[in-house]
């Protein structure tokens, strides 16, 4: 084990650090700090002068360690690692000192603290370098290929865009043939195209395309593995069956919610929801001169506080439909807020008003009652704009009902290790940030199993995710972050504590020679060492930021 | 020591993303704030173990401030949450020892809240002053680790 | 015969369980009366400090030193024994880890005499008696110990060889223990002896599934599931904290650990570990539902650090400097 | 040392507080005083440690002092957890369930035959069994095995061993156990468990039986011995203290506190929860131990009889409170001891150590009772606190005298107020009166003082079983003890010490 030998490069840029800060003395400080071997100060460290300066220094001294006091990582850090790489160092002995951004030029008019700042960051700097540690970054292989579950509107775009590209897709669904719950819809907003036209040549794609694999009737059962190498068992019933993918894409869709009970619902064929209307009109069975339609049945309710989105604009199409289709049937639409968002859902809901459906609101303290006598024969509801209480005389309810989610997505949550909202649908890694993505790597989400939307945005996501997914696919591996914790198994007591906290399911509890321990996950681990900040056993080590370094640059700290 | 002339010792732990980026804003803006801060940088506000913060007081570090990405924005998901949760209990539990809760602050400042940082260290350098030095036998256990 | 190897024992401020650890070797403890030539124990044997004073330096082969450091007596016994000792053993949690006295440091000389020489609802003491160092009956002076402000464990007053921890020390541990020292097989100067290096929860069988709680339960305020881990029933336990080697007897009779045994290898703080462990397993991002949740730990100095105070990295409670004499101050700072 | 030094370091100690030589001396200390005749003027039994439980016991969990409290003593720490389980039930005013008491009491006679054992054996018994002018080396619990054979040696142990694994399978940990909580105890046992435990309490009664045959053989057949024990030098006259059940019965987990005067009549008879009325303690200046004494009759000084506030604790002292024992062999031991020492109330502290085998015979007895308990294994043994937590007095009958532990917690069940009186406390006067008396009987005129003067010294106050653990905290089991001898104008002329 050779002696530690620091660099330390101290640098002026230009006025920027060298006018407040007096650079020579800081530099004349470091040479007499502990394991110090050579230190210097340039005009600019990063220029090229600079850069050969830190790899001519690390020949000549044979320096195992650099640091450089300069601006800051953020900008610079890549440039002096490869200096040290290409002067035979590992990356990962290089330390960085910000003494511009957070010195320098945050103390303009204090040179004499400025300059005492600098010494003590410097001091922290090189008592952290005194105890870094070479680490190599590993790259994992990828399988071109991509689970696909549920073959819906979003799994199927997903799937045949993934298979265009050539990569091999697992498409899954649960039932008996494709299409989810488009299979049912009549025709598709807002331009009335027939569902139909869209879903079946969709289905033959798929059904047709040589990269693509559908396994009907076929649950998942277990996934095993990460991100580039999942084994995963899919059970077909009768027998089950085992693939081996790169990717996993989570579109499992929603349920149509059925309100069993409410307004007579399931008492009488006279009140129906939105999808079972459209059932009908698909069959021309529709038969009615008086239609009431009621929204936000069992949304926005507390069991059910969030909105469903698009019902409204469900409840308007089909409205417009039955206006188009008989001019002289009446249709009311009752509903507590009218959600028609976008320009087009505007037009649209202008376009049902000029028609003359006629739309009535109510409020949730006053609930409309449908009147039956074995079938239906009116609604009473509560006008408030006229503040009155009207019957509407009326020969068929139709019910607006939310989207709800699968009852598999516990399930499948569990399998995959991925969370799920309060309401229960899946919860992407950042709403913003990363939108189509689950913290865990190699696993994505479209349409309606994150939270409900119509067709075309379940389309647009299944292109994100597609896209996303194929990325490391088209690349052939991975190469995860070395700053990753590490499970010293002599000390684990298999408490578990890591395990939870991890945000990427990177903390596995293993059985070993029958006691539990945690095993980090290399691939997974992004760095962020919150478990290492928990494990009460000390059995954790975060590589590049170990208790030891950050202990050290405390006390460091403290010695001033 | 009198609390006039005391210029206190802080300790700041910086996310990477967030806060360090924030600080570097600041700098970058060229707004000034008080030079008692040493920030040591770390991936998320999530590592940082409360071991840490005793050792600096037991070192006679006079105030520990942390700085994080706002709730929702963590680059880790919930490290943010989580230091939450640490600081609030270690602060009470610093008041056990007798040592004031205010000197251990947690604060949530973004990449793009240069000024934000530097008034946070500025009121935060600020308070430890009024609250002059960290009770003076809190050095006593320096080098009583066996 | 060949020369024994000699052997010391001593208690400072401890309970004696430690002791009685070592009688209770039963069979074994003639056995230790075999390999060893026990020169000083107080306890059980009739030796006199005279006999200690007068051995030459580095002459007991082996001295096990239980009980922390709570008055000037104590403190020059350390020294004396550390002298005449090749291998001084922080015998149990109190030299190891300041233990249930080290709890001492919540306090300090006058507010402990306070409390027991006045306040106590037994005492009557209307002239404020207190014991003195120095003091003149009738015939002549009477001389005490001096009680100190602070307890210090046995490290922070002289070097030490080995830490057996526990309170008391296992008896499969002591033996252990014995056993090393017999064959002479003991690890570097330094290290914890009597114990694993992992965690109670290593010798806990309680099943372990779900770390995450959603609220913090005193023991007397459920009756837990007897197969579970407590942790997760909401009972705070110090297992995950603590080195294991005790075999887990707490948790086997539904009691949660108490970190008797003290920090595991790589730990610095048990308590600071102890408190990220439980506020991170508290599963919920909203302040005021966390805090909701913590309240109800009554005492988190106490559930952090009850057998540790001394050698935690707060060490004791702040306390103002005046209430520091500087004598005492001098004491301390002997330690550092 | 020699005298000069030590009587400059006497000097010495006037100046400065802090001095090598002062540091030096003892866990316990005598100090006796000689007149110009050369007889004792005075002796002064000091007790020179304290670790201040009362105070660091506030602020915490209150039902974490049933962890703390028994770190006071190792030797006892089954009497602090039971005393203060019991005060907890107080404190969250909780009645746990009949199961969860036996359990306890279980655990508590367990113990008890342990504790006497190893008092008798190891620690009183080198003494008898081995003699009190035997070689320091000899004079040792391994010198008890040599002398009384490895056969009853390894009885001893061996008894030793299981009352402890029953107090482990009950308590956890066999010491420090850790079951009692407010409500009863944390783990009911199985029928395995029980019928391990009768095994063990059957046999625990054959080996009191043995341990009586023992005080026969080298005890009383020893006529020396019995002088010994009733002579005036190791005899006082004072009032006595103990826990009796509802016949007046001496009990050791629970009941009545009963005091009789010197004549042996009752004195006073209270309920625990009123000790304040009737126990005060007195504080000198040269100690840090206090001094209990019977409020009705006021702190006299250290002076025995009748009019003194002094009153004593521990087997005899409950033997003496007491109507008699619960159990038949014991009862019939009981009568035995008082017929043989000439009828109650014996004031001979020697006698200590056959109260002290009555008392074993009693707990092993008691352990076959509640190990025969249909109830025993009941898996009910929590009740769940629900009242606000409040104030508690739990008292119970230690080895070494009457336990009390008295707790005020707020309403978050937060220590507040803690008060411990603890078993060789309520003996301090006696034991300094012993010591004293001692000194005075046993050297005139500057006797040269002796190892075997020096060990008759120590039997005065061992028979007391003293545990300063205990009592402040020195030490645990056997006192340590250095006697320093002044002449009349203050100089050390002799010292000798016993660590």
């Amino acid at each position: 084990m050779p002696d530690t030998r620091i660099g330390v490069f101290v640098c002026h840029c230009g006025r920027n650090i060298g006018g407040y800060v007096d650079v020579p003395q800081v530099v004349e400080y470091a040479k007499n700090l502990p394991d110090v071997a050579h230190a210097e100060h340039n005009l600019y460290t990063c220029s090229e002068e600079g850069i050969s300066s830190i790899k001519r220094k690390i020949q000549e001294n044979d320096l195992n360690r650099v640091l450089v006091a300069s601006c800051t990582p953020r900008t610079h850090e890549p440039l002096f690692r490869s200096a040290c790489q290409e002067a035979g160092l590992n990356k990962y002995l290089f330390e960085f000192v910000n003494i511009r951004d957070q010195c320098s030029w945050v103390h303009m008019n204090l040179p004499k603290e400025a300059t005492e700042k600098a010494k003590a960051l410097i001091r922290m700097g090189v008592a952290k370098a005194r105890l870094l540690e070479p680490l190599e970054e590993i790259e994992i292989e990828v399988t071109p290929s991509c689970l696909v579950i549920g073959a819906g509107a979003a799994g199927m775009t997903a799937a045949l865009n993934l298979a265009n590209q050539g990569f091999d897709v697992h498409l899954v669904e649960k039932r008996a043939e494709l299409g989810g719950l488009l299979r049912g819809l009549h025709k598709l907003f807002t331009g009335n195209q027939d569902a139909g036209e869209f879903i079946v040549p969709l289905i033959n794609h798929v059904r047709d395309h040589e990269h693509i694999t559908t396994h009907l009737s076929t649950k998942v059962k277990e996934v095993k593995g990460f991100i580039g190498n999942f084994d995963v068992t899919l059970d077909h019933g009768q027998k089950e069956s085992a693939v081996s993918v790169g990717t996993i894409i989570v579109a499992v869709g929603a349920d149509e919610f059925k309100p069993a009970g409410q307004y007579g619902y399931g008492e009488t064929p006279g009140v129906l929801t939105q999808l079972e209307l459209e059932e009908r009109m698909k069959e021309g069975t529709l038969r009615a001169k008086n239609v009431v339609m009621i929204n936000c049945v069992g949304a926005r309710v507390p069991e059910r506080p969030y909105c469903s989105r698009f019902c409204c604009v469900t409840a308007i199409k089909n409205a417009v439909l039955i206006k188009e289709n008989d001019p002289e049937a009446n249709v009311w639409i009752l509903h507590r807020d009218l959600m028609a968002y976008g320009v087009e859902f505007e037009d649209y809901y202008r376009k049902a008003m000029q028609l003359g459906v006629r739309f009535v609101r109510y409020s949730l303290d006053s609930l409309p009652e449908v009147i039956m006598d074995g079938e239906v024969e009116g609604v009473r509801v509560r006008h408030q704009l006229m503040g009155k209480q009207v019957e509407l005389p009326s020969d068929m309810v139709v019910l607006t009902t939310p989207l709800v989610p699968r009852e598999e997505n516990a399930e499948i949550s569990k399998m995959l290790k991925v969370p799920l909202s309060s309401e229960g649908f899946f919860l992407e890694a950042h709403l913003k940030l990363r939108p189509v993505e689950f913290a865990t790597d190699g696993i994505f989400i479209c349409g309606s199993a994150r939270w409900p939307v119509e067709v075309s945005e379940a389309v647009f996501q299944a292109y994100a995710s597609a896209a996303k997914a194929a990325m490391p696919m088209r690349r052939g591996y991975v190469c995860p972050e070395a700053i990753t914790s590490f499970v010293n198994e002599e000390f684990c007591g298999g408490c578990g504590i890591c395990a939870v906290l991890c945000p990427y399911s990177a903390m596995l509890m293993e059985a070993k020679n029958g006691k539990r321990v945690a095993h980090s996950i290399e691939a997974l681990c992004k760095g962020c060492g919150t478990c290492g900040a928990a494990c009460p056993s000390g059995a954790i080590a975060m590589n590049h930021f170990t208790d030891k370094q950050i202990l050290a640059q405390i006390d460091a700290l403290a010695e001033a | 020591m009198n609390k006039n002339g005391f210029e206190p010792l802080i300790l700041g732990f910086a996310c990477n993303w967030c806060t360090y980026a924030g600080a570097d804003l600041a700098g970058t803006s060229r707004i000034q704030y008080p030079p008692n801060i040493r920030v040591i940088r770390v991936m998320c506000s999530g590592r940082v173990d409360p071991t840490f913060i005793l050792r600096a007081f037991s070192r006679g570090v006079d105030g520990v401030l942390i700085g994080g990405c706002h709730p929702g924005d963590c680059h880790y998901i919930e490290g943010n949450y989580k230091a939450r949760r640490r600081m609030e209990l270690l602060r009470r539990m610093l008041g056990d020892f007798g040592i004031e809760p205010e000197r251990l602050r947690l604060e949530w400042v973004s990449a793009s809240e240069g000024a934000r940082f530097a008034e946070v260290v500025a009121d935060f350098t600020k308070t430890i002053k009024e609250l002059g030095p960290l009770k003076s036998d809190a050095t006593i256990a320096v080098g009583q680790q066996h | 015969m060949a020369q024994k190897a000699k052997l010391a024992l001593y208690w400072a401020a401890s309970c004696g369980g430690c002791e009685i650890a070592v009688v209770r070797l039963y069979a074994k403890i003639l056995d230790v009366a075999e390999f060893f030539d026990i020169v000083f124990w107080p306890c059980i044997m009739d030796f006199k400090y005279k006999d200690v004073e007068a051995l030459p330096d580095k002459s007991i082969d082996l001295c096990l030193f239980n009980g922390a450091i709570r008055n000037s007596e104590q403190e020059y016994m350390a020294h004396l024994l550390r002298e005449k000792s090749k291998v001084l053993v922080a015998f149990g949690a109190c030299a190891h880890t300041g233990g249930i006295p080290g709890l001492g440091n919540v306090a300090n000389r006058e507010t402990i005499f306070q409390r027991v020489y006045d306040e106590t609802p037994s005492t009557v003491n209307a002239d404020g008696v207190r014991p003195q160092l120095s003091y003149q009956v009738p015939e002549g002076w009477l001389t005490l110990p001096e009680f100190y402000d602070t307890v210090r464990t046995l490290a922070q007053v002289v070097p030490v060889e080995y830490f057996v921890p526990g309170c008391p020390p296992v008896k499969e541990q002591v033996e252990a223990v014995i056993q090393a020292v017999v064959e002479g097989n003991l690890p570097a100067p330094g290290s914890v002896v009597g114990a694993s290096d992992k965690t109670v929860c290593d010798d806990c069988t309680r099943i372990k599934e779900d770390k995450r709680i959603r609220s913090i339960y005193r023991p007397w305020e459920v009756i837990p599931d007897s197969t579970r881990c407590l942790l997760e029933q909401g009972i705070i336990c110090a297992g995950p904290a603590t080195r294991g080697g005790c075999g887990g007897p707490c948790p086997s009779v539904n009691m949660p650990c108490r970190g008797c045994y003290g920090p595991p290898p790589n730990v610095v703080d048990q308590g600071g570990k102890l408190l990220s462990a439980v506020a991170s397993i508290i599963d919920t991002q909203d302040p005021a539902e966390f805090g909701r949740v913590a309240d109800a730990i009554p005492d988190l100095l106490g559930t952090c650090y009850l057998f540790g105070l001394p050698s935690s990295l707060l060490f004791r409670v702040r306390q103002e400097r005046e209430a520091l004499p500087a004598k005492q101050a001098v004491e301390q700072s002997k330690a550092v | 040392m020699t005298t000069k030094s030590a009587s400059e370091s006497v000097r010495t100690e006037r100046r400065i507080t802090i001095d090598p030589i002062t540091r030096l001396e003892g866990h316990g200390r005598i100090e006796i005083f000689l007149n110009p005749e050369g007889d004792v003027a005075n002796a002064y039994f000091q007790v020179p440690e304290l670790r201040g439980f009362e105070k660091f016991c506030e602020g915490r969990a209150v039902e974490d002092l049933a962890i703390i409290t028994p770190r006071i003593c190792g030797v006892c720490p089954e009497a602090h957890h039971i005393a203060s389980a019991k005060t907890l039930d107080g404190v969250f005013n909780v009645d746990p369930p009949p199961a969860a008491k036996k359990l306890r009491e279980l655990l508590y006679s367990a113990f008890y035959v342990a504790d006497h054992a190893t008092h008798f054996y190891a620690l009183s018994g080198p003494d008898f069994v081995v003699g009190p002018d035997a070689s320091p080396a000899e004079r040792n619990i391994i010198g008890v095995v040599h002398k009384v054979g490895l056969e009853l040696g390894g009885a001893v142990l061996k008894h030793l061993e299981l009352c402890h694994d029953v107090v482990a399978m009950i308590g956890g940990k066999y010491i420090h156990p850790v079951c009692g909580l407010p409500g009863g105890v944390s783990k009911p046992i199985t029928e395995e468990d029980r019928v391990k435990i009768e095994g063990i309490a059957r046999s625990a009664v054959e080996f009191g039986k043995v341990s009586l045959k023992v005080l026969d053989d080298v005890v009383l057949a020893n006529q020396g011995y019995v002088d010994l024990i009733l002579s005036d030098t190791f005899s006082h006259k004072t009032y006595y203290m103990g826990l009796v059940d509802a016949n007046n019965k001496v009990n050791f987990y629970d009941g009545m506190l009963r005091v009789v005067d010197p004549e042996g009549k009752e004195f006073a008879k209270f309920d625990p929860s009123e000790y304040l009325d009737h126990i005060a303690e007195h504080v000198e200046p040269w100690t840090y131990l206090k001094f209990p004494y019977l409020k009705a009759l006021g702190w006299q000084g250290l002076i025995d009889g009748k009019d003194s506030g002094i009153y004593r604790v521990a087997p005899l002292a409950r033997l003496n409170a007491a109507d008699g024992m619960a159990t038949p062999l014991a009862q019939a031991e009981y009568e035995r001891m008082y017929s043989t020492l000439g009828g109650k109330p014996v004031h001979a502290t020697l006698a200590n150590h056959w109260a002290r085998l009555v008392e074993l015979v009693y707990a092993a007895e008691r352990m076959v009772e509640l190990a025969t308990d249909p109830e025993i294994t009941s898996p009910n043994v929590r009740t769940i606190p629900t009242a606000t937590p409040g104030e508690g007095v739990g008292v119970v009958e230690a080895p070494r005298g009457v336990l009390i532990h008295h707790y005020q917690a707020d309403e978050k069940g937060i220590a507040r107020k803690v008060n411990l009186i603890v078993g060789t406390a309520h003996n301090y006067g006696a034991i300094a009166l012993s010591v004293r008396k001692a000194a005075q009987g046993l050297i005139k005129k500057g006797t040269v003082v002796t190892e075997g003067l020096l060990n008759r010294i120590e039997m005065a106050f061992r028979a007391y079983d003293p545990c300063f653990g205990c009592a402040t905290h020195s030490l645990p089991g056997q006192m340590p003890l250095i006697v320093s001898i002044h002449d009349a104008q203050g100089r050390v002329v002799e010292q000798l010490r016993r660590d």
